[in-house]
């Protein structure tokens, strides 16, 4: 094992490393957030850093040209996808009535609609 | 316990978590959005277990076209279910506690779980199937060949299925099909125009992929019914994105008729054709003179052709069937 | 021992019953056709459970594997899975009809309308 | 690290279920259905390294797109009430 494989194998455990922590740091926010358009930020982080960490560590771990072009398109496509998605969720939830809490915290007249 | 097994529990358990909450809540959106997650899950169970075709086939038609087909099912009917009675639900239970303690008991009389011996691994078509499909049909992914050629006469029924669901879902729901066009004024602001763009760009790649499974399911997973979906996944999209009539327009009805039969006419013709050569009913090894790997690889081929074809229409017209039918009507929001 | 060779088929075993129970104990129609899927799925994994080898991989030949799970479920459930949503689309269809004619889709309700109409008559 | 990581995400996918499970809008359970979505893609393309056999990764793509159209489609049907409106309606401006 040379030494240039051993620093692409380190930077691909730290990117898988800190993808999954991203990914989960979304997920939390996305439990823990008293709010939706809050928590789209949160889910966003899932679908744009942790995503595209957790591709990018495979991509350095991957031996074939196949799979390297397969995880390109992934990422391509959730990169295409999920800004599209959320942008879509958040205009249509504001569509509906639901509001953004702005400023203090007490004011939850958006939070609650059904 | 190992790594592999502590994934397999999580993954259980949120299936279970999943399955109980599907049973539990009564905004049926939220049961039908539910039981997206439920087969997505189920199809990584799936993936665990090595069965990766039948991963692939979840994804798309559990995933995808169920919930769909739920969606519009629900847009047609009432979003919320009443109150289950007790006098109806204790009774349920029991009898569910029974059959599944019956269940467990008998359970006991499985070979346990992924041992070598059991009798599914010793049985001689595990032979035949894994060793001996190298030269008889020499085609790496021995699902699409024993789907397409070992047991090429059980897939045919199943195609016949599916061709008389949608018959017979188009005469459920097909008569009405011209429902009344809402005048509706040219919107000031084209604020959905993000997910048409998107949707634009993605739906030629996504009719790309399509043929990409459609093709590659010798070498890896995929096929014909995993292509099917996901063709009519593209249509469904430009459907959802664009609107009916333009998809209706684009992919219209009077061709997807045609086609939902000439799949399974491509399929039995197939099997008629070696028998015309003189062989038993898709017996491939006689689609090609001297050389049967030759032949199977054709006859897999046109079969598999014939169940993309017969799939992707089936449900294209199961997705307009349900959508067509929409009269406009409110739906009560969670 | 026994707990860690069998508890596949018992997790199968609980989403049957939570899919039967389902069927059983829910009057809506839609509500029916989503625990019959549930417990479509159940049997699924009870197969290809049945198929399975430790150790295994994919049924996709190449030289780098000797051991490979069996095919044969694989087969039965991928076209079951296809059917599943083919016969799942026909109830589906059934019920929004039967929600046009009676204005319901709650098993109940549709069985009082239909008695109230031949003691009508 | 490859487990590890496959563990993580799967804590991920327990907690955007719970999301999905407990609500309370309608929309709250559109995205979190649509986060569990990516976090399965993930966990397919991560498997498939695990197992050794990263060229199943057709699966992963599959799933992210069956993710988008089934948020389009919930979207669509939460927004009309049905499937068959066109983009151009009278509050299709606002999707």
């Amino acid at each position: 094992m040379s030494l240039l494989q051993s620093i692409l194998q380190i930077t691909a455990d730290l990117a898988l490393g800190a993808g999954v922590l991203l990914v989960l740091t979304g997920a939390a926010g996305l439990h823990r957030l008293s709010e939706f358009f809050m928590r789209t930020h949160a889910a966003s982080i899932t679908d744009s850093a942790g995503a595209g960490l957790v591709i990018l560590g495979l991509l350095l771990r991957s031996e074939e040209f196949a799979t390297a072009l397969r995880l390109l398109l992934i990422l391509l496509f959730l990169l295409f996808t999920s800004p599209t998605a959320s942008h879509a969720l958040a205009q249509a939830a504001l569509g509906d009535g639901l509001k953004p809490r702005t400023g203090k915290p007490h004011a939850r007249d958006g939070a609650q609609t059904p | 316990m190992s790594g592999w097994m502590l994934i397999d529990v999580a993954l259980f358990a949120i299936l279970l978590c999943s399955g109980i909450a599907i049973a539990k809540i009564r905004q049926l959106f939220a049961v039908a959005m539910l039981s997206g997650i439920f087969s997505l899950t189920s199809a990584c169970i799936f993936v665990m277990q090595d069965a990766v075709d039948v991963a692939f086939t979840e994804a798309a038609v559990g995933a995808g076209m169920t919930t769909v087909l739920l969606l519009g099912a629900l847009a047609l009917t009432r979003t919320r279910e009443k109150l289950t009675p007790t006098a109806r639900s204790v009774p349920a239970l029991l009898v569910a506690l029974t059959t599944g303690a019956l269940l467990v008991h008998a359970s006991g009389d499985l070979p346990a779980f992924g041992i070598e011996d059991s009798p599914v691994q010793t049985h001689p078509v595990t032979e035949r199937y894994l060793v001996s499909s190298v030269e008889e049909i020499g085609v790496p992914n021995v699902v699409t060949s024993v789907l397409a050629s070992y047991r090429g006469y059980d897939t045919f029924g199943e195609v016949v299925v599916i061709f008389t669901a949608a018959v017979a879902v188009l005469m459920l729901l097909g008569q009405r099909a011209p429902r009344e066009v809402r005048e509706r004024a040219a919107p000031m602001r084209d604020r959905q125009r993000v997910l048409r763009v998107i949707a634009k760009l993605l739906i030629p790649f996504i009719l790309l992929f399509g043929l990409y499974v459609q093709f590659h399911g010798d070498y890896g997973p995929g096929g014909g019914f995993q292509a099917g979906v996901i063709f009519a996944a593209g249509v469904v999209l430009y459907a959802l994105v664009f609107g009916l009539d333009a998809a209706r327009a684009a992919v219209p009805m009077r061709a997807l008729r045609p086609l939902l039969a000439a799949g399974v006419l491509l399929y039995g013709g197939v099997g008629v054709a070696t028998l015309l050569l003189g062989g038993a009913f898709l017996d491939y090894d006689l689609l090609a003179a001297e050389d049967p790997v030759a032949g199977q690889h054709l006859g897999i081929l046109l079969v598999e052709l014939g169940v993309g074809i017969t799939v992707t229409s089936a449900m294209i017209m199961l997705f307009y069937g349900f959508a067509g039918r929409g009269i406009g009507r409110g739906v009560g929001r969670s | 021992m026994s707990l860690l060779s069998y508890y596949n088929y018992w997790i199968a075993i609980v989403l049957m019953m939570v899919g039967l129970y389902v069927v059983m104990s829910h009057a809506n129609l839609v509500k029916k056709m989503i625990g019959l899927n549930v417990f479509q799925v159940a049997v699924f994994m009870l197969f290809i459970s049945l198929g399975k080898v430790r150790g295994g991989t994919a049924p996709i030949l190449d030289p780098a594997f000797t051991t490979y799970s069996h095919p044969l479920p694989h087969v039965l459930i991928l076209t079951a899975i296809v059917v599943g949503v083919a016969t799942t689309a026909l109830g589906l269809a059934l019920a929004v009809r039967i929600h046009e004619a009676y204005g319901t889709t709650e098993e109940q309700d549709a069985l009082k309308r239909d008695d109230a109409e031949s003691g009508a008559r | 690290m490859l487990l590890a990581a496959t563990l993580g995400l799967l804590v991920a996918m327990l907690l955007a279920l719970a999301r999905a499970v407990f609500g309370p809008t309608l929309y709250d359970r559109i995205l979190a259905v649509n986060s569990f979505g990516t976090k399965t893609v993930l966990f397919i393309a991560v498997v498939g390294f695990l197992a050794g056999r990263p060229h199943f990764l057709d699966i992963a793509l599959v799933y992210a797109l069956i993710n988008f159209i089934g948020t389009v489609a919930v979207l669509k049907l939460s927004h009309y009430g049905e499937f068959g409106a066109s983009a151009s309606g009278e509050h299709g401006d606002d999707l």
